[in-house]
């Protein structure tokens, strides 16, 4: 009823071309922005925003760096925690090597970093393909965290390995409440979801998913393998990166090897699957699948029981019903929630009609 | 032989000389020559396991025979990774389609025009300046050749979900795309029926015709063959065992023999 | 059908954060982790803190008339989990939070500058942030009794006592076994100083996380054929630590843990290659304190106990969580003494704990009598430098193997008032105290 | 006479062409040189040990390895809940154990309750997700993996138990100044009589070439009239059975408790070297990763501070899938065009 293209004809390629062809999907883009610049900043609390919103944002945002490399480029990676770290690391690094420095530089730093490891060990990818590929990114996890774990430069020579994170400063105003900090992470993952929508509909992102659906006929019309692949390792360590430096500095406030463990990275790996490989809105839906119905069941859980049942046995049916909501997922549309939110707008698109 | 020198209208633009190509212990070519004459078409046939596919995996870079080599435009042509070869103007098709299944059509045949494209991150991130222009211009191209082909309706739809026969023209859009001099098709009408044969056919015709494109295509339907090409080559068990005009060929004593399983 | 399961989670979403209103209760914020590789430890730990409330609730009516209320929240040993629950719990309760034990180091770090701005006392209590125990550079954080460094400076007297004094320490070789994180390397520095001052030979030897498999570490220690081996590990590593440590020959009673390496999950695995290891603990073995029996009595006998009964009073990750519900309880106390009887606020509750002064006395009235030795808090002094109890296992439990060895603050303090005021340069913060 | 050996000579040729002889062999020489040199420089009884320890560690970590190679093997499924079966398995069994049932009665009924494991997750999971991506199983796999880890420590508890097989930790052969432990040895001895086991099985059975079958092809497996379903059925209950087997040896190690569910990362070096089809290759890369990380840790670990064990035998892996992108022993990928 409401949500129909009939009528809407495009005049030229360029509207064709344009990031959401839709005239409703354009509205509901809108709308969604609006309520995340400005409602939600009035409603939440700042338990939501700090604790619940930014998390989830931050994760989006390394989740969409991995959709970047498995979900358009078809590469595997079980690594992107360590890229995480590396841009953490490197963004901490450079702050309190050079303190004036402006931040934004700071985060940046932090994704190039990540960039360049990532590209490095991006590297067997040339030779080594599918599911062994793996090895690879993991060699990356362990080796970093080891790295970081024990080579105190990287920490500043901290008695302690755990790093508080200096405080933030955009343009001379300090980030340091929940609700600035959100302010900063939303633009950036704003700005990278509608980067990645921009390369994904053009030449870059054409290469890319030619090399994941047939490498064997990319490489014949003239695609260099070699340079897409590590193009995508780049670009999707750059967010891993950004995402990292953000989970330090918005989320944590602490740097630690040990909040960028293998868990995490298969946790990333499992949002872009959950959500949805090879589309900027998967990440997004994957990340809050896995942020948040933990936190929700967990609430829940005290909310319900009111301590009648003991936090122990919860904190395990948590579990269960986390994996059960999963396979269940799965098994109603096992493309991940951005295909169900697909099926969702083209029932839309002919209600109330079946056909 | 002398009777196609006679019948040289255009000059060679590939020559295949002598090559020798064996996977393990199996022959799969042995000391074959071949020559490519410009805006010609140039028909492979012979039985199952010839080495007509590889007869095109080597022109097209994604073998390299043990032995003899292969002249493009005069020149000899070293070990060279398929996307150079692509980008002097060699495109194909493929026997078992090889379309990318997760993009549309239209997709599928922008990325034959990638080739053609500039690349530059940035740009491309922020979708701006000439980055998008260029979308634009190729998208004009493309359409072109989507009208060419007759699919405009199937524009938007995901490759996989088309029937069999418009994959397939999917796939020559996409060669065509690359604007390439030499076309290489694979089987491109095998287990079509024959509207859609002759659909292709003409297409194939009128990419010849109007674009001047070199075509040298393997089929096994004879008829189509000697209709459309002007010369044919045949292969068998891995050898040239005749090279010529249709009408030749299909009285040659040895191609008979190879057909019908005499000698 | 999705749509209605999503639409159901989003509204119950909407719930989380809306604060219903409270009784007039002392809010206990209780931050467990009971899933995970740490689960195991976590879980005694928060029955034991859980079970003391119950039963201060039950026999005393709560504190200055005032009960206790509390909620727990399932951290899984992870920072960012522990966050959210941090947050949201912190404004919980009539006057907000009282006190925060996060029960593990990494989990401290990632709110000490949050404490600071909500005033919400952090105690973290044997482990945490080393040179938080200068106070007054950390207002809000309280490593109480004993901290890491001033721990392995009784744990080398301890070796001295064994060697047979201090100056026989000399020409020893001692091999320090760490779990390979921030929390296992922390002691390197300390351990080196008193290596070059009592002149013993030192060689730190890390263990892989999570230390499932540690025969190449052990082959590395017997190859260095050390007098004495400091373990210094946590979670599944201990117990797998002392097997291959009698795999590769080393006697067990050579082999001293730190508090962390010390209790039945660590030693009843590793069954008789434990027998003889003896490791530092905060607290008395044994049972019959009478905190236990109350806790038996008010809470378990009522049929509202937390865990199972048997780990009372004989779990030792159970009595830390008893100790630890001890500290709060008493700084609770201490801070209605000076506020009056009402629920207390976070701030309030840092005064209780800043002045607390557990004499013998109160020790007695508390019921835990030499369980715990005197200690007494102060503005600058945030630890108490409280002596180090030594427990040898000895196959079914343990029991006393020292008697309360003093630590080395002369060592000690220097160091943490040298890495505190860099910290304070670091943050701009001026010190209070004087 | 002359050509005769030259044929040999080709022949040689010809073997040494291959890559997988190249790296076997070139592994062999360098552990011959490495060990010549140890022999003259250095403890050369105290290598022997690190060398032995190492292989007999290598074989705990295939032995769970193995497992996933089972289910891989069948449904080219990785999969990422074995771990969780391990935990779950020797769960199970501890408890029986401590409900005073005898050991033999208690690993049977705990293989039994895995078979029912296996069915349910047959019924529930994979069965309506037949012909659907692999990626797909895979993500299944993960739920599957939260999922068990629930039940296990909410079924029994998620306490630490002590499993007592019978056997002397502690005893070992002594080869010259060399410990080699009891209780190792006879593990390894348990994980190649497994692996024994499965090879036959999978050569011999009916069940076992339905499976090679159902590996190679699902669709062709089904049309030639294999019940795709029961097949699923049988893989998982093997699976089972190693995870049975791999939580009584790892659990009676570290005692039973959640952290044996992270062995599960031990084994993923040894399948890509290995390669994750082949049995034998998951006890060959058990013994290479094994030996290697241990080498690996006492020798070179000095120099960069230790505790090199968690990333080297990635990097090993890496080197070997660089000369060999199947593995060792993974089937020949062939791309058709």
């Amino acid at each position: 009823m409401f949500y129909r293209e009939a009528g809407q004809f495009k005049t030229s390629y360029e509207a064709d071309q344009s990031i959401l062809p839709i005239f409703q999907d354009r509205i509901a883009m809108y709308i969604m922005l609006m309520f995340a610049f400005i409602v939600f900043p009035f409603i939440a609390n700042d338990y939501w925003l700090g604790s619940i919103l930014i998390p989830f944002l931050v994760l989006s945002l390394a989740a969409l760096g991995l959709n970047v490399l498995t979900g358009y480029a078809g590469q595997i990676s079980l690594g992107s925690a360590a890229f995480m770290a590396v841009g953490a690391f490197a963004a901490f690094n450079l702050h309190v090597r050079i303190p004036e420095i402006p931040f934004l530089v700071v985060f940046l730093w932090g994704g190039l970093c990540s960039a360049a490891v990532g590209m490095i060990f991006g590297l067997p990818s040339l030779r080594i393909k599918g599911f062994y590929l793996a090895v690879a990114t993991l060699a990356a996890q362990f080796f970093i965290e080891w790295l970081f774990t024990h080579f105190d430069w990287f920490t500043n020579y901290s008695t302690s390995g755990v790093i508080t994170a200096p405080p933030m400063h955009i343009f001379g105003f300090a980030i340091d409440n929940p609700l600035s900090k959100y302010f900063v992470v939303l633009t950036i993952v704003v700005l990278c979801a509608f980067g990645i929508r921009n390369l994904a509909r053009s030449e870059i992102g054409r290469a890319w998913m030619a090399v994941r659906d047939m490498d064997i006929a990319a490489e014949a019309i003239g695609i260099n393998l070699m340079k897409t692949k590590l193009l995508a390792f780049g670009v999707s360590s750059f967010l891993c990166g950004l995402a990292g430096a953000l989970w330090a500095y918005a989320v944590l406030g602490t740097v630690e090897p040990q909040a960028f463990d293998i868990i995490r990275s298969f946790e990333i790996l499992f949002m872009i699957i959950i959500g949805g490989l090879g589309s900027v809105s998967g990440a997004f839906l994957g990340a809050g699948f896995i942020v948040l119905l933990p936190i929700l069941l967990n609430n829940l859980g005290s909310l319900v029981t009111g301590g009648a049942i003991s936090t122990e046995t919860i904190a395990h049916i948590e579990y269960m019903i986390f994996g059960a909501f999963i396979v269940f997922f799965l098994i109603v549309e096992p493309n991940g929630l951005a295909r169900l939110w697909q099926i969702g707008k083209e029932k839309l698109r002919l209600w109330p009609f079946p056909y | 032989m002398n009777n196609v020198v006679k019948n040289i209208k255009s000059n060679l633009i590939m020559s295949i000389n002598h090559v020798n190509l064996s996977f393990g212990g199996l022959k799969a070519l042995v000391d074959v020559s071949l020559n490519i004459y410009e805006k010609q078409i140039l028909a492979i046939i012979g039985p199952n396991g010839a080495g007509k596919s590889c007869m095109l995996n080597i022109i097209s870079g994604i073998y390299t025979p043990q032995e003899g080599n292969v002249e493009w435009k005069g020149e000899k042509r070293g070990k060279i990774a398929p996307h150079d070869i692509a980008k002097m103007g060699i495109a194909r098709t493929f026997q078992n389609i090889a379309l990318f299944r997760g993009m549309s059509a239209l997709d599928n045949i922008l990325t034959g025009r990638n080739l053609l494209m500039k690349r530059g991150l940035l740009a491309e991130v922020f979708y701006a300046g000439w980055a998008k222009e260029q979308e634009i211009i190729h998208r004009k191209k493309v359409e072109e050749i989507i009208d060419f082909l007759e699919i405009q309706s199937v524009r938007k739809t995901p490759v996989s979900r088309l029937p069999y026969g418009i994959q397939k023209r999917v796939e020559l859009g996409r060669a065509l795309a690359a604007e390439p001099e030499l076309l290489l098709l694979d089987e491109p009408m095998a287990g079509m029926n024959v509207e859609e044969k002759e659909d292709m056919c003409r297409f194939v015709l009128d990419v010849n015709e109007q674009f001047g494109t070199t075509i040298v295509l393997i089929e096994h339907d004879m008829g189509v063959v000697m209709d459309i090409s002007d010369r044919v080559a045949v292969l068998d068990y891995g050898r040239k065992i005749a090279d010529g005009l249709p009408k030749d060929v299909r009285a040659d004593k040895k191609v008979i023999d190879a057909y019908l399983g005499v000698g | 059908m999705i749509y209605r399961i999503l639409v159901t989670l989003i509204s119950y979403i909407m719930l989380i954060g809306i604060t219903v209103s409270f009784a007039a209760e002392h809010f206990v914020p209780v931050t467990s982790y009971r899933t995970g590789p740490y689960g195991i430890s976590g879980a005694p730990a928060a029955n034991g803190y859980v079970d003391y409330l119950k039963m201060i609730n039950a026999r005393d009516g709560g504190v200055g008339g005032v009960k206790l209320d509390w909620e727990e929240c399932e951290t899984a040993y992870k920072p960012d989990r522990f966050v959210e629950c941090y947050e949201r719990l912190k404004n919980k309760g009539v006057a907000g939070a009282t006190v925060f034990q996060p029960l593990g180091t990494g989990l401290t770090y990632s709110v000490i500058d949050r404490v600071a701005d909500d005033k919400i006392p952090l105690i973290t209590m044997g482990y945490g942030r080393t040179d938080a125990s200068d106070g007054s550079i950390f207002p809000w954080v309280f490593p109480l009794l004993v901290n890491y460094w001033s721990l392995s400076t009784a744990k080398i007297k301890y070796i001295g006592n064994l060697a047979g004094g201090m100056d026989k320490l000399k020409g020893l070789k001692i091999a320090n076994v760490y779990h390979d994180s921030a929390y296992g390397k922390e002691t390197g520095p300390v351990l080196e100083k008193q290596a070059e001052l009592y002149g013993f030979d030192l060689k730190g030897f890390p263990v892989a996380h999570p230390g499932l498999d540690q025969k190449a570490t052990w082959l590395n220690v017997r190859r260095y054929k050390p007098d004495y081996v400091i373990l210094r590990g946590w979670g599944v590593m201990n117990q797998t630590a002392l097997k291959e440590a009698a795999r590769a020959r080393i006697p067990a009673e050579n082999i001293v843990g730190v508090s962390w390496s010390c209790s039945e999950l660590d030693t009843v695995p590793a069954g008789k290659a434990a027998v003889g290891y003896t490791c530092s603990s905060m607290y008395n073995p044994g049972s019959h304190y009478k905190v236990f029996k109350d806790i038996l009595k008010y809470v378990h006998e009522a049929g509202n106990g937390t865990g199972p009964i048997e780990e009372v009073g004989n779990q030792q990750l159970y009595k830390t969580g008893v100790l630890m519900g001890i500290m709060t309880v008493e700084a609770i106390n201490k801070a209605t003494e000076k506020y009056g009887n009402k629920p207390m606020s976070g701030e309030q509750v840092r005064w209780g704990i800043e002045n607390l002064d557990l004499t013998s006395e109160r020790l007695e009235k508390m019921g835990i009598k030499d369980f715990i030795p005197n200690v007494k808090i102060s503005c600058a002094d945030h630890e108490g430098g409280a002596p180090v109890k030594f427990q040898r296992w000895n196959g079914t439990s343990f029991e006393p193997a020292s008697d309360w060895v003093t630590t080395d603050q002369n060592i000690v303090r220097p160091m943490i008032e040298a890495s505190s005021s860099a910290y304070a340069a670091e943050k701009g913060i001026t010190p209070r105290c004087n | 006479m002359k050509n005769i050996l030259l044929k040999i000579l080709q022949c040689m040729l010809k073997i040494v062409n291959q890559k997988r002889f190249i790296l076997t062999f070139s592994v062999l020489v360098s552990v011959i040189i490495l060990s010549l040199a140890i022999y003259l420089f250095m403890d050369y009884w105290f290598f022997l040990e690190v060398f032995i320890g190492g292989l007999l560690s290598g074989v705990m970590y295939s032995l769970v390895a193995l497992g996933f190679v089972l289910i891989f093997k069948a449904s080219g499924v990785f999969n990422f809940a074995q771990g969780a079966m391990v935990l779950f398995a020797a769960l199970t069994f501890v408890r029986l154990i401590e409900m005073g049932v005898p050991m033999l009665g208690a690993a049977t009924l705990t293989m039994l309750v895995m078979v029912i494991l296996a069915i349910a997750i047959e019924r529930i999971v994979l069965r309506p997700l037949v012909n659907q991506d692999l990626i797909i199983l895979f993500m299944a796999t993960i739920g599957l993996n939260y999922f068990i880890e629930g039940m296990a420590q909410l079924v029994w508890d998620s306490n630490v138990h002590v499993l007592d097989l019978g056997i002397d930790e502690y005893a070992a052969y002594e080869i010259g100044e060399a410990f080699v432990n009891k209780f190792d040895v006879l593990a390894a001895l348990i994980a190649g009589g497994l692996v024994l086991l499965l090879a036959l099985f999978f050569r011999y059975t009916v069940i076992g070439r339905a499976l090679r079958a159902v590996a190679d092809d699902h669709q062709a497996a089904l049309s030639v009239g294999i019940p795709l379903r029961t097949i699923w059925i049988y893989v998982w209950s093997a699976a089972g059975l190693v995870a049975l087997v791999a939580g009584m040896v790892w659990g009676s190690k570290l005692g039973v408790q959640f952290a044996i569910a992270t062995v599960a990362l031990k084994a993923i070096p040894v399948l890509i070297i290995g390669g994750f089809t082949s049995v034998p290759g998951a006890i060959i890369g058990g013994l290479i990763v094994g030996c290697g990380e241990k080498l690996a840790e006492v020798y070179l670990g000095g120099f960069v501070g230790g505790a090199i064990e968690n990333w080297f035998p990635y990097m090993l892996a890496m080197i070997v899938l660089m000369i060999r992108p199947e593995g060792l022993f993974g089937e020949k990928i062939i791309e058709r065009v």
